[in-house]
């Protein structure tokens, strides 16, 4: 099996001095959805975005480590050279150009040579994957809710023609019904075009239903990795991301007032 | 009646040199305030060129306007280009830096001393009559021929065209765009280079219908109003924001006080800017959601 | 020492007004150049501190403080701006030290009755070019409704408001005084105004590029009476370009075209100098030149700013045909008692420049 | 949650990261100590630029409250030290007022202008509120200009030195001290404020006006305050200029002099009070410096008109040259240079 | 009887009806969790009883009315809340971030904080006192000194809970206080917000998406599907109702996911 993507001790700096990664090593298998865990500041959006490339509005720098696509070094590639490349993000915030409508939010990413018909084409495939969005083409895309935005924002992406598609946060703030309904419409994606995904995600439970394969990420470097079943496994998992404690199911209080209890003692 | 051709006249340098000021910042939320500047280079290039190239008129101008791009391309890329990802504040500055260094050099290498750019060139900017009681310079009336054209050009172009649309989009969330394959370089390249031309074209008429000196820079900061009242971003707005303005300017003249041509347009653009805070026609900024 | 004058020189080099006092200012340090390379007058070298006020009246502040703490000069002359008088004065005053204006506009505190240290060598003056104005004017077209073109700054509408109480209180008809605001984009509206309101003849006294534009305006709408502008450092120049036999300067320097005996030992000493400059440009510079020059000769050993003001109190200067007649400072009278007046303009007959009107005097009351 | 149970009632005020006064109370009087030494050994001409400087000072420091910690632009800075000047001048003139009449009324008019001027911010932000307040420099100007006109004052209105305690208040050296003072208490002052109960208000109105009024800021009433206090504080430092300078005109309040203002607060650093000090010392001094540097580095060959506009668009360059390469101003320099010497000596230390 | 209560709210944005006829009410010492699908009007309805939106129908609180009130007077009411988004100031520190928020506590006048009275400083110290406290309680001490902006989302979420206590609120409102915040950080939340309930006895409404924590503490759910109510009470029978189920819950696949450690995907 062929890795898409291959970081290696990626080392990454925001305003020359904080330093947000060290030694990131993760690997995505070519047609596989990968998922990528971890806590707040773990540095999980970093590591995409480092991917994806940053551009001069962040100060942000990659130090050292490698960032390998498809065998080439693309290490400090900007954006956009590498959408051009194949790489594709759906940012964790500010997703949709909200002043434009639905579909001029897909059409201003297609390149000018794709006119008339073909561009048609390929709006109508994306209204195939979100039907919910073909009825909401000429509305402005700020007028749309969390989860609408969430399927636009990947709609966006798709239409770039990603060879690896990265979704920072697919869960983030979405009701447990809109979180399944898009978790459907990957896997469908994800049938139909076998597309090689990396998914940033704080809930395990999300990551786990859709990734094969998934890394920890703790405070800048991976700390776990395997296949999703050894993962789900995993205590440590468990204990950190599941919430399946030692109680079995999350007692919320309980967990809480142990933890404060054996700080205490210490 | 001639009292309306006035108006029209500075309606439609107003509008020229607004368009200026909407197109960057619709893209990039800067308000170049070294525009004034950057209008009357163009005039002394024309200028340089007719001195120095060629003396046929039309030649010249056709090379002014040539030179008034790569103005425009190399200002994005020497300087605003480094203000990118840089507090909006701080590139405004920059442009506010970047007139003074225009207008120390333009002294520096065309003198103080005002030009009669119309007889440089042997333009005979002869008064066209166009009814018993209604005449107008050649220059004034290039002028709005220019204005109208330019702004159906652009209109057409943000509207119709892909690359207005990316203009917009990159506007409104710059990092999005990148991450969708959009090269901001490029677009605000294009908006600079776009703006100074237009910018440029309006230098090079106000110089041929008058004189030229470094101080007609501040028909930059009179232009403003206009640009404000009908939204910064809004191109449509930016030509009634002018007309609002030129008629005020206008009738102030004529029947107040004309000192008070000054201070009124600002006022009233206050008084407008507090019923509409975003201008009559520009987009309404998010408030801010909690 | 006492053989070294120190004057202060603050000027407009650059920045907006640049184009008016740039080059009198530049003629003024030509002058006292050539003095001192001829060894100075009456055994006294002057050495010229020279500062740039933009026209501004902070820099100007700031010029002056410096002139007077740190450089120690005898004497002050402006080449500037009225904005920059102000400060020049309260501070100069108050130390005692002179002030010449050469090339500024005459302040009114320069004519009887006058400040004690305040001096002004100036061709053009608001007041008097407009009493002048109006004189020929008459003499032209006595019936003529007159419209007055002024710049919203105090010195201009001063002037024009002097001239029209002039000629209404001739029995002339004005069509208005019309303010341009600093940095107006269109004259046109103005002008516009001025014709409706039936001016046949326009009156204008305003930084050059102001009376000049006012003038296009007028004539863009096929206005075709005569204008009566100041004559400053630009207007020679211009008006061989402009070739407008209705545009009339009222002033009273000489103009270069004339190739009389002064202005041809101006030329000679620009061109031998090899300076970059206009000599039409900086005939006011020249003649503030020549009033130091006189005002050394007549000094004494004592060289302080109260010496100087002494001589400065009491002098006629001979103008050597750069102007009618001489500058007659009194102890009232810094303006100088006599002021001749020419008037200049495009003649189509002769494909030349002429004078209009030859030197006639006006008593300074 | 009452604090008697824990007894962290005595803990020492919060110092403000974002103001940071940067620095230990040691230091401060040092400087302080240094400053006032200054006068001993300096030329006139220097204690000139000195005076010039502080009262830009207090000017900035105004500016940088209102811009940089309330966050209302305003370009109407040199239209209020106009207020100012004028409100001096003017009572000076019509009545022989002195400085405990002119002063303090300066600052009354300066703050209902600001009061005025300040009601277009309830509404709007950014850019569309900078160019509202431009309005204002044009209408004081264009009131002052009237003034001067109708008053035949056209070369504009002299002042008399000011008597404090019966002292006149002329040479170079006692302006400094009452400038210095001045600009002391102005820092002190703001800086009482902004680690107070208002500066915070204003923070939190800059950062996000619904967030700040849902937590209970009368955002109305924080933004008006801003723009009255320091009005107050520009058109009080325009009283002073017209002081030191000995006159008022219109034609010395360009609308130059209010970008001159925005450039010393961003170049010394947005937010910081210090920071505006230091941007008042910089812009004040670059004209002086790069003429110096004409005068001294071998003649170019440039006649004074050419030098002099040399010098401005060097000063133009130098500007861009700033905040393309320093944007968060000199107080970022100050602060990378204080963290690298005390992290070298924290390395040295553990060594 | 309702220390809180919304009547028939209606809240329209242009043709949008964002909160239809809502109703709905909170008992002192209770803690009421806002469920609902992204854009049911669940934010809406806090920012109507912060009065930054302006409904018709009626929010009365402890006797009054909120309605046409600026949101600073309500605030000054005693309503704290927390935001979605954490709206913390970036450029101060935590500890200067909840000092904001003891805004309407400070009694000093301009003067005194001016020239830094002593009766202000005194004052200061009390209020930094408190503040203090509260950042103790939440195990946030030690980052009290760095300026926020440079936190991670999820300290900052937890700052901006410690900002609505340190005002003394008479309510507390928060707006997805968990979202980005690990278990164990979930963990520590839920309990702080347990144990605030049942010291204060202050009530509390809590919009939240994660069920085990509104099923771990919440008193009562009020469910809101595209701004109308469609369920109201204790959380068992809430999170079985049929129509919540198919409105809001889904058929949880998520739920599945960990339940059955569901099949990974055919594919690889
Ligand atoms: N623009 C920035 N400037 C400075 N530091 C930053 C910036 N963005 C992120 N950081 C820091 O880098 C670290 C990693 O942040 P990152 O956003 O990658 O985390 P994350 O895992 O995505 O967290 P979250 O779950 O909150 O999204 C954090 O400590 C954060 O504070
Ligand atoms: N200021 C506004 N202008 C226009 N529409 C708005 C505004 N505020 C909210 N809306 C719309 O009202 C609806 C409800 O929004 P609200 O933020 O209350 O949802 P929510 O329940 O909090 O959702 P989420 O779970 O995503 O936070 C959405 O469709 C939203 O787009
Ligand atoms: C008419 C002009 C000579 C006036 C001059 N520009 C001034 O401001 O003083
Ligand atoms: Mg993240
Ligand atoms: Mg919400």
């Amino acid at each position: 099996m062929t890795d898409i993507l291959e970081i290696t001790d990626l080392e990454v700096t925001y305003q020359r001095s904080i330093l947000a990664l060290h030694g990131v090593n993760l690997r995505v298998a070519k047609g596989q959805i990968t998922s990528l865990l971890g806590a707040n500041g773990a540095g999980k959006s970093t590591t995409l975005r480092a991917i994806s490339g940053f551009i001069g509005l962040d100060n942000a720098r990659v130090n050292a480590g490698r960032v390998r696509f498809l065998g080439e070094d693309i290490t400090g590639l900007q954006l956009p050279r590498t959408i051009h490349k194949g790489i594709v993000l759906v940012p964790e915030r500010d997703k949709v150009f909200t002043n434009l409508t639905v579909a001029e939010n897909l059409e201003v990413v297609a390149t000018s040579r794709e006119e008339g018909s073909k561009w048609q084409q390929i709006e109508e495939e994306i209204f195939v994957y979100f039907p919910r969005l073909a009825k909401l083409r000429n509305k402005p895309a700020g007028l749309l809710s969390g989860g609408e935005r969430q399927m636009l924002a990947i709609g966006g992406a798709l239409v770039c023609r990603p060879q690896l598609l990265l979704i920072d946060e697919l869960s983030l703030g979405l009701a447990p019904v809109i979180v399944d309904e898009i978790i459907e419409r990957l896997r469908e994606v994800h049938a139909k075009t076998e597309l090689s995904m990396l998914l940033v995600e704080q809930s395990a439970a999300v990551a786990f239903a859709l990734a094969s394969y998934g890394f920890v990420l703790e405070n800048g470097k991976v700390e776990l990795e395997g296949a999703t079943e050894d993962l789900r496994s995993n205590q440590k998992v468990l204990d950190l991301y599941l919430g399946t404690g030692s109680t079995g199911r999350a007692d919320y209080l309980a967990n809480a007032r142990r933890r404060f209890e054996e700080r205490a003692n210490v | 009646m001639q009292i309306v051709a006035n108006i029209i006249v500075l309606t439609s340098l107003y509008a020229l040199v607004a368009s200026g000021y909407v197109l960057v910042y619709k893209v990039s939320r800067v308000l170049n305030l070294a525009h004034g500047e950057l209008m009357i280079l163009g005039a002394y290039l024309l200028v340089a060129t007719s001195a120095g190239i060629t003396s046929d008129p039309l030649i010249a101008i056709a090379l002014t306007a040539v030179f008034s791009i790569i103005v425009g391309l190399s200002v994005y890329l020497l300087l605003m280009r480094e203000m990118t990802g840089q507090p909006v504040l701080a590139a405004v500055l920059t442009t506010v830096a970047l007139g003074i260094l225009l207008r120390g050099a333009m002294v520096l290498i065309w003198g103080p001393q005002q030009l009669n750019v119309a007889s440089m060139l042997s333009f005979e900017n002869a008064s066209v009559v166009l009814t018993d009681s209604i005449r107008v310079s050649t220059a004034s009336l290039w002028l709005v021929i220019c204005t109208v054209v330019v702004y159906l050009g652009l209109l057409a172009f943000l509207h119709m065209s892909r690359w207005g649309m990316r203009m917009r989009a990159s506007g409104q969330n710059p990092l999005l765009a990148a991450q969708r394959g959009i090269n901001l370089h490029t677009v605000y390249a294009l908006a600079w280079t776009l703006s100074t031309f237009s910018g440029s074209i309006a230098g090079v008429l106000v110089a041929l219908d008058s004189r030229l000196d470094v101080n007609m820079a501040v028909i930059g900061l009179k232009a403003f109003p206009a640009a404000l009242v009908g939204g910064l971003d809004s191109l449509h707005g930016a030509l009634i924001g002018a007309g609002v303005i030129a008629v005020l300017e206008v009738l102030l003249i004529h029947y107040v006080n004309p000192l008070l041509s000054d201070v009124v347009p600002f006022l009233v653009l206050i008084a407008i800017l507090i019923v509409r805070p975003w201008g009559l026609f520009g987009t309404k900024e998010e408030l801010n959601r909690v | 020492a006492d053989d070294e004058v120190v004057i202060g020189l603050s000027a407009a080099l650059s920045g907006g007004a640049a184009g008016t006092y740039a080059a009198p200012a530049e003629g003024l340090k030509l002058y006292i150049d050539r003095l001192n390379e001829a060894g100075g007058i009456n055994g006294k070298t002057v050495s010229l501190v020279i500062y740039d006020d933009q026209g501004d009246a902070s820099r100007a502040a700031s010029n002056g403080k410096r002139f007077l703490t740190q450089d120690d000069v005898q004497l002050i002359i402006s080449v500037s701006t009225s904005a920059t008088f102000a400060p020049l004065i309260s501070q100069a005053t108050r130390q005692g030290v002179p002030i010449l204006f050469a090339g500024s506009v005459c302040p009114a505190e320069t004519m009887p009755p006058a400040e004690p240290l305040l001096y002004c060598s100036t061709g053009f003056s608001s007041v008097h070019d407009s009493i002048a104005m109006v004189d020929y004017l008459r003499e032209l077209d006595g019936d003529a409704t007159v419209g007055f073109a002024a710049m919203g700054i105090p010195i201009s509408r001063a002037g024009m408001e002097e001239a029209e109480r002039i000629v209404l209180g001739a029995d002339m008809k004005s069509a208005g005084i019309e303010i341009a605001p600093p940095g107006t984009a269109d004259y046109t509206p103005f002008a516009t105004k001025l014709i409706q309101n039936g001016a046949e003849a326009v009156l204008a006294w305003s930084p050059w590029s102001v009376q000049i534009r006012f003038f296009d305006a007028l004539r863009k709408q096929g206005w075709e009476g005569n204008a009566f502008v100041g004559h400053l450092a630009e207007a020679e120049l211009e008006m061989m370009e402009i070739k407008d036999p209705g545009l009339y300067t009222v002033g009273s320097n000489a103009m270069i075209f004339e190739d009389s005996k002064a202005t041809q030992d101006l030329v000679a000493a620009v061109t031998e100098s090899g300076v970059d400059l206009h000599p039409e440009a900086i005939v006011d510079g020249w003649l503030g030149g020549i009033v130091i020059e006189e005002v050394l000769g007549k000094l004494g050993d004592d060289t302080s700013a109260e010496a100087i003001n002494a001589v400065m109190s009491d002098i006629e200067i001979d103008t050597r045909g750069l102007r009618g007649g001489s500058i007659k400072w009194t102890e009232n009278n810094h303006f100088r008692e006599t002021i001749y007046y020419r008037v200049y303009r495009w003649s189509d007959e002769t494909g030349a420049m002429e004078i209009a009107r030859d030197w006639k005097a006006y008593e300074v009351e | 949650m009452s604090n008697t149970e824990t007894g962290i009632g005595k803990i020492a005020p919060v110092r403000a990261v974002a103001k940071g006064d940067g620095g230990n109370r040691t230091a401060w009087m040092g400087l302080i100590v240094l400053l006032a030494l200054v006068p001993l050994v300096a030329s006139p001409f220097h204690l000139d630029i000195a005076s010039q400087i502080f009262i830009a000072a207090i000017g900035a420091l105004a500016l940088m409250v209102l811009t940089g910690i309330a966050g209302q632009i305003s370009l109407g800075h040199g239209g209020l030290m106009a207020a100012g000047a004028f409100t001096t001048g003017i009572l000076y003139k019509e009545t022989g007022a002195g400085i405990w009449i002119t002063l303090p009324a300066s600052v009354v008019a300066g703050a209902v202008i600001g009061l005025i001027f300040g009601l277009p911010s309830l509404r709007l932000r950014g850019v569309y509120l900078a160019m509202s307040t431009l309005a204002l420099h044009f209408v004081v100007i264009y009131l002052g200009g009237e003034y001067e006109f109708a008053s035949g004052a056209s070369t504009g209105i002299f002042l008399d030195p000011p008597v404090i305690f019966g002292y006149e208040l002329y040479d170079g050296q006692a302006w400094y001290y009452a400038l210095f003072l001045l600009v002391a208490g102005t820092y002190w002052g703001c800086s009482n404020l902004l680690n107070s109960k208002t500066g915070r208000a204003w923070e939190a109105l800059h950062a996000n006006e619904t967030a700040a009024e849902a937590l209970g800021v009368q955002v109305a009433r924080y933004k008006l305050l801003a723009f009255v206090i320091t009005s107050g504080i520009a058109s009080f430092s325009g009283a002073l200029f017209a002081y030191y300078q000995s006159f008022v005109s219109v034609e010395a309040f360009t609308l130059f002099m209010s970008i001159q203002y925005i450039a010393m607060i961003i170049i010394g650093g947005m937010g910081s009070l210090t920071g505006a000090l230091l941007g008042a010392i910089f812009v004040t001094l670059v004209p002086y410096c790069i003429e110096w540097l004409m005068e001294t580095v071998p003649y170019l060959g440039l006649d004074i008109s050419t030098a002099s506009s040399a010098s401005h668009a060097a000063f133009g360059l130098l500007m861009i040259l700033f905040l393309v390469f320093e944007p968060s101003g000199l107080i970022g320099i100050w602060k990378r240079t204080v963290a690298r010497f005390s992290s070298q000596s924290k390395k040295e230390g553990v060594q | 009887m309702f220390d809180l209560e919304l009547k028939d709210i209606e809240l329209h944005f242009g043709g949008l009806v964002v909160l239809n006829r809502v109703s709905l009410g909170v008992r002192s010492g209770e803690l009421l969790a806002l469920i609902g699908p992204n854009g049911a009007g669940k934010t809406s309805i806090f920012n109507c009883i912060s009065g930054i939106y302006r409904p018709t129908g009626q929010i009365n609180f402890l006797g009054t009315s909120l309605i046409g009130k600026k949101p600073s007077a309500i605030a000054e009411l005693g309503i704290g809340r927390t935001f979605q988004h954490a709206e913390l100031i970036p450029r101060m520190n935590a500890r200067e971030n909840l000092l904001v928020a003891r805004h309407n506590h400070v009694k000093s006048t301009l003067v005194e904080q001016w020239l830094r009275l002593p009766s202000a400083r005194r004052e200061e110290a009390d209020h930094l006192a408190v503040v203090n406290d509260v950042l103790d309680l939440l195990s946030l001490s030690h980052l009290a000194h760095l300026p926020v902006g440079g936190l991670p989302f999820g300290i900052q979420k937890i700052i901006g809970f410690g900002r609505a206590l340190v005002a003394d609120p008479k309510i507390l409102l928060m707006d997805e206080p968990s979202a980005g915040l690990t278990q164990e950080e979930r963990e520590e939340l839920a309990y702080h917000i347990d144990s605030a309930k049942n010291r204060l006895g202050i009530p509390m409404l809590w919009i939240e998406h994660d069920m085990e924590m509104v099923s771990a503490i919440a008193d009562r759910i009020h469910v809101l599907d595209y701004g109308r109510s469609i369920g109201d009470g204790p959380p068992s029978e809430v999170l079985e109702d049929p129509e919540v189920i198919r409105a809001y819950l889904g058929t949880t696949q998520i739920a599945q996911a960990v339940d059955t450690a569901a099949a990974p995907l055919e594919k690889g």
